[in-house]
């Protein structure tokens, strides 16, 4: 084992049952070099205090659990290794724009309502029995919408979006990206469907093109441009309804 | 009776809490050196419709030292405003594929400050045309 | 205390309990499905899974080879009747989840393409790149948004199952968002809470593996089956455990020593290939190349690493980085992110890890356990598909294809039973909640659950590691029975009610000894080497070999209150394939041919 | 869901916010360059590039006309949308009320510099 160093770790605290408002808490924690963040709260919670709460499982940032503001940044902080802090001192707080259950645990339910909302799969554009086998998807095809499917739903985009933090009910980064996903893909026809969420007062156009979330984004998923591509998809939607009686959705 | 009690912190000043977000609010306010240029060529306009000596009052009015430093300060903004704008052209537009690739942003940006600097200057060539 | 009643409830949002779901949603809209989970399903362990899911595919392909590879690999302890049904539903359903929308990697001409993995015969396995349990999950919970029938209790923590007239009628679970306990009433129950890896130290697993549903189930009296075969990965991440996945040998990758020897050649899976060939080298079966592993380092020709400890190399350098990236980008990030390593450029560092846990609750081949009403499916099941030794990705695809059976036989079951007697199982529902909220107030203690929980794991991977002994896994029993003890003495740094995951992780360890206790008695009461249950000892280290008179019986752990397990032995099924010598490399491929000519 | 979800207008700004922004970030660093600086400190373009006849012309002229327009009336558009968005980012919940200062100062300016436009003839 290579020398133990102490990094320490502050903690934003809130307990409902007791507390009017968080706090910080400074821990110091002994790391080694493989360190993550995450497994830092779990030291804390292993060996000093076991009322610390976080969420976390894969520990290989997929699951998309363990996200959290590391410094004021919103990041996995299963992925996140102490030793590019030491010696500093590191921040952890609950994400951004969620209410706070406790500790570092948010309120997700907004966002999994979103989720739901936005009929997140296949509506197909040409029905196919399984004895037909598998719909043909051609390299180009392919390429239009898998960049959308790597979202873990960790909403790190959501606690970096100012406009979430301004109005909970913009629909945000995350569930669009997913959104897209489908739109682009060619086995789907409910594009015309979605159109009215993404159209709505909750849609795109409470996104001001901060672009912050594809900037934390882990995975890379660009979700600041699925919001942007939709913000024109809806406007020729929204046109289009003067132009034609079946154009556009209601 | 659930003892939840989920605390929403306040948005007061989020702008000031992240470099990236003191940017935003930099490359947003732009917008107000584009409209107070566009402003003062609305009167420009105005005056121009009001005949000769109107107009050669509102050309004379620009040379003052003051005018000229304003003008300065609203070019810097301008340029920042079309350096940014251009900045997000990747994430606004849909994507742009060649030979089966996503062009990468930083190409994108690039391409399209070109074509804004070429733009400018058609624009220069153009003026000093109408002046020959 | 809040009551919902469901005509189906499943424990488990997995891919195999969202499976589950979906199945009886469609075959009867009318029926009401509660889906309790104790972390929203897209964070399951299905989610980590990298490499892909079994199904012939190929023309040159057939059911009979799948069955073969997957009976062999099991080394004979599979149900084969239950096999045969397993791989001709494979391809059905991996369909199936093409059609909803998994992004399955594709040849060039748009149709789903396959890759080799160990102990395939032939390349069977469908991907999508190295996330195919990410997607196959996402691809699943997403689409049971589709039915409003699917009422999901998600972050609700399953404490126990309710049982009245000998048969299973509904669960209680802890909402952890309040802390409050609620009572889900269901005419059936199925789980599908996925594996219990979690009791030993170094896993690929995730913190959410911990063997509920398996200590539920075996609470009720119903046998946790063949629990002694526990799979160890020989490609992980030393420390963390985070899994290299197969298919990075199925694409060519190579495993050396220290001195750059690709040492597989010297147990039985050589002689040495170039390129990857399917049941040779790297391409081998999990518990024979852990097992290799574990004999070099005995020969000191790993590599001895400061802080990793022993290791051997993965080296994937020869396959050029745009191929890694396009193949294998999850491993290629890892590698980068959680090493500081360019897998292009130098060899990765990796030792064995437990991986996955072959036996479960005991289901026959329709996924019904003894207790009516119940079913389970996935890793916590043991439906019988992967005997002493599961073959990587028989089990993605087993999570639809027996979460789709059981979400058909459980809708038709409930169809078949009456209402349960509300008052009285709440009666049950109330007793539960006061033992479990015990738990947590009680105060005194002087025992943290972390260091149980770390002596527990320790003492696991002692006695029940890659090799067993007799001494050691009776170590690992006496304790456990000490653990057991040390537990009713625990005290809480949280006796609050919001998020109390102090709490949750106590009920936790409480099932994961129970868990524990049942593979370890079951391991020692076998005393032969199958699979991936490989003994040094015995009389004439006689427990070295496979013992077919004596041990083609699966091992049964019942629940014995207050003590440790009893352990039983039942009959394993054959229909078409009579053990043989399980070889691979050259001499597999002689004794295929020897069947092949034997059949005719 | 059955929620019920009420169409957003913004496309009618959005659109002109986008025209505006665009069209801003083409011309108008060298408007502001011309205008602003090369003609009052006599720099680079010839004595008598702005005077009235010239002007008048270019005003009169079809496309000319229609350039200034653009300019002025697209910018004001896409100035106001972000201003007002800017507003709410503050915390300023003014509603409408900003929403019509933002937008009706646009609209005056636009409604303004037609006007004008047209006044001043083919
Ligand atoms: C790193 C890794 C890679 C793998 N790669 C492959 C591969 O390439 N191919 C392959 O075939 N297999 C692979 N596997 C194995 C395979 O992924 C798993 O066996 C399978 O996904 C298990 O699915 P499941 O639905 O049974 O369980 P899980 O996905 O683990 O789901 C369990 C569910 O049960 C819930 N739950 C558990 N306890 C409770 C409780 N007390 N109350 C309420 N809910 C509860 C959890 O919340 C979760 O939703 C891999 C496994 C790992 C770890
Ligand atoms: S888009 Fe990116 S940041 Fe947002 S939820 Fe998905 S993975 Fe997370
Ligand atoms: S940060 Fe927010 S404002 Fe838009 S581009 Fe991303 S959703
Ligand atoms: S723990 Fe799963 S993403 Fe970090």
């Amino acid at each position: 084992m290579s020398e133990q160093k102490i990094i320490e770790i502050e903690v934003l605290r809130y307990n409902p049952e007791t507390d009017q408002e968080p706090h910080l808490e400074l821990f110091k924690v002994p790391f080694t070099d493989d360190m993550s963040v995450l497994q830092g709260a779990q030291y804390i919670k292993d060996n000093f205090d076991g009322s610390l709460t976080f969420r976390w499982s894969c520990r290989m940032a997929i699951c998309g659990s363990c996200g959290m503001m590391i410094n004021g940044i919103p990041k996995l902080s299963c992925e996140t290794f102490l030793r590019d802090y030491y010696p500093n001192r590191i921040r952890i707080e609950a994400m951004s724009n969620f209410p706070i259950e406790k500790d570092l645990v948010v309120d997700l339910s907004g966002f999994i309502e979103k989720l739901e909302s936005i009929k997140p799969y296949i509506i197909p554009r040409e029905p196919r029995t399984l004895e037909q086998g598998e719909y043909i998807q051609s390299p180009e095809e392919f390429n239009k919408y898998i960049q959308f499917t790597s979202c873990i739903n960790c909403t790190l985009c959501y606690a970096a979006c100012p406009q979430v933090g301004l109005n909970p009910d913009f629909i945000g980064p995350g569930a669009m990206a997913l959104l897209h996903r489908y739109n682009m893909d060619s086995r789907d026809g409910g594009a015309a469907q979605r159109m009215e969420l993404v159209a709505s007062e909750e849609g795109v156009y409470n996104c001001s093109a901060v672009a912050y979330c594809s900037e934390v984004c882990p995975k890379h998923v660009d979700p600041a441009s699925a919001v942007n591509i939709n913000k024109a998809n809806a406007a020729k939607d929204y046109f289009l309804r003067f132009l034609s009686p079946k154009g556009g959705s209601k | 009776m659930s003892k939840r009690k989920p605390y929403v912190r306040s948005m007061d000043g989020w702008w000031k809490k992240n470099p990236y977000f003191v940017e935003y609010m930099i490359h947003e306010s732009t917008a107000l050196f584009v409209a107070a240029y566009v402003f003062i060529l609305l009167v420009g306009v105005v005056r121009l419709g009001q005949g000769e000596a109107a107009w050669n009052a509102w050309l004379e009015a620009l040379k003052s030292p003051l005018s000229v430093v304003c003008h300065l300060v609203l070019l810097a903004g301008a340029v920042y405003h079309t350096y940014s704008w251009f900045k997000i052209l990747p994430i606004t537009m849909p994507p742009v594929i060649v030979g089966g690739k996503k062009l990468a942003p930083e190409v994108l940006t690039g391409t399209a400050l070109v074509v804004a600097a070429a733009a400018g200057l058609a624009l220069l060539a153009l003026v000093w045309r109408i002046a020959l | 205390m809040e009551i919902f009643k469901a005509d189906v409830v499943i424990v488990g949002g997995g891919g195999a309990g969202l499976r589950a779901a979906i199945a009886v949603a469609e075959s009867d809209p009318s029926l009401t499905i509660a889906l309790v989970s104790k972390v929203y399903p897209m964070r399951s362990h299905t989610v980590a899974a990298e490499g892909g899911a079994a199904g012939v595919k190929k023309p040159t392909d057939n059911l009979d080879y799948h069955f073969h590879d997957t009976v062999g690999g099991g080394d004979w302890l599979c149900e084969q009747d239950v096999v045969e049904y397993f791989v001709k539903q494979a391809p059905v359903e991996l369909t199936q989840l093409e059609h909803w929308g998994c992004p399955w990697s594709r040849t060039e001409d748009g149709h789903v393409n396959v890759r080799a993995f160990g102990g395939m015969k032939i390349e069977r396995t469908w991907f999508a790149a190295d996330k195919s349990g990410f997607h196959i999950l996402h691809t699943l919970f997403q689409t049971s948004i589709k039915y409003p029938s699917i009422k999901r209790f998600d972050e609700h923590f399953c404490i126990d199952l309710l049982e009245e007239d000998g048969r299973c009628q509904g669960i209680v679970a802890i909402a952890m968002g309040t802390g409050e306990l609620m009572m889900i009433e269901g005419k059936s129950v199925i789980i599908a809470t996925g594996g219990a890896g979690r009791v030993f130290r170094e896993s690929t697993l995730g913190g959410i593996v911990t063997g509920d549903g398996m200590a539920l189930a075996y609470r009720h009296g119903v046998a946790l089956r063949d629990m002694e075969f526990v799979q160890y990965h020989p490609t992980c991440m030393p420390i963390t455990g985070l899994l290299f996945t197969e298919a990075c040998r199925g694409e060519g990758g190579y495993l050396v020593n220290k001195d750059g020897y690709r040492y597989l050649q010297d147990y039985g899976l050589g002689p040495l290939q170039d390129q990857p060939k399917n049941k040779y080298m790297e391409l081998g079966p999990r518990d024979r190349l852990s097992q290799a592993f574990w004999y070099e380092q005995q020969k000191g020709r790993t590599i001895e690493h400061p802080i990793l400890g022993s290791v051997v190399h993965l080296d994937l350098r020869h396959l050029g980085e745009a191929r890694l990236r396009e193949r294998l980008p999850l491993i290629y990030e890892m590698a980068e992110t959680f090493m500081g390593i360019d897998p292009a450029k130098e060899m990765i560092p990796v030792r064995a890890g437990v991986h996955y846990t072959m036996g479960g609750i005991k289901v026959d081949g329709k996924c019904a356990a003894s207790l009516p009403g119940l079913y389970a499916i996935g890793e916590c099941s043991s439906v019988g598909i992967h005997g002493a030794n599961r073959l990587g990705s028989n089990s993605l695809t087993e999570i639809v294809v027996f979460g789709k059976l059981a979400g058909d036989e459980a809708a038709n079951y409930v169809k078949s039973v009456a209402p349960g007697n509300s008052a009285s199982l709440l009666k049950q529902a109330e007793a539960i909640e006061q033992r479990v909220t015990a738990l947590k107030t009680k105060t005194g203690g002087t025992e943290r659950i972390s260091v149980i929980r770390k002596e527990m794991a320790k003492s696991m991977e002692d006695g029940c590691g890659i090799f067993r002994k007799e001494e050691s896994m009776q170590a690992t029993c006496d304790k456990l029975a000490e653990l057991r003890e040390r537990f009713k003495n625990i005290n809480l740094d949280d006796k609050s009610s919001v998020w109390n995951t102090d709490w949750l992780m106590a009920i936790e360890l409480d099932y994961q000894l129970d868990v524990a206790q049942t593979m370890a008695h079951s391991a020692i009461n076998r005393k032969e080497s199958r699979g991936a249950h490989q003994r040094l000892d015995g009389p004439d280290e006689a427990y070295k070999q496979r013992d077919d008179v004596n041990f083609l019986k699966h091992s049964e752990a019942y629940y014995v209150p207050g003590s440790a397990p009893r352990i039983a032995f039942g009959d394993v099924k054959i229909t078409k394939s009579q053990p043989e010598v399980r070889v691979y490399g050259a001499a597999g491929e002689k004794a295929d041919a020897e069947r092949k000519a034997s059949h005719v | 869901m059955t929620k019920i979800l009420k169409r957003s207008n913004a496309p009618i700004f959005w659109g002109l916010f986008g025209a505006g922004g665009m069209l801003s970030a083409l011309f108008v660093p060298m408007m502001v360059f011309i205008t602003g600086i090369a003609i009052p400190l006599g720099f680079l373009l010839p004595a008598g590039t702005m005077s009235y006849p010239k002007m008048l012309a270019f005003a009169q002229n079809f496309i000319g006309k229609g350039f200034i327009f653009a300019i002025i009336s697209l910018s004001l558009w896409f100035a106001a949308h972000r201003v007002y968005h800017s507003l709410h980012e503050f915390g300023i919940h003014a509603g409408t009320g900003a929403k019509l200062l933002c937008y009706g100062i646009a609209l005056a300016g636009t409604v303004v510099s037609a006007s004008v436009l047209l006044r001043i003839g083919f």
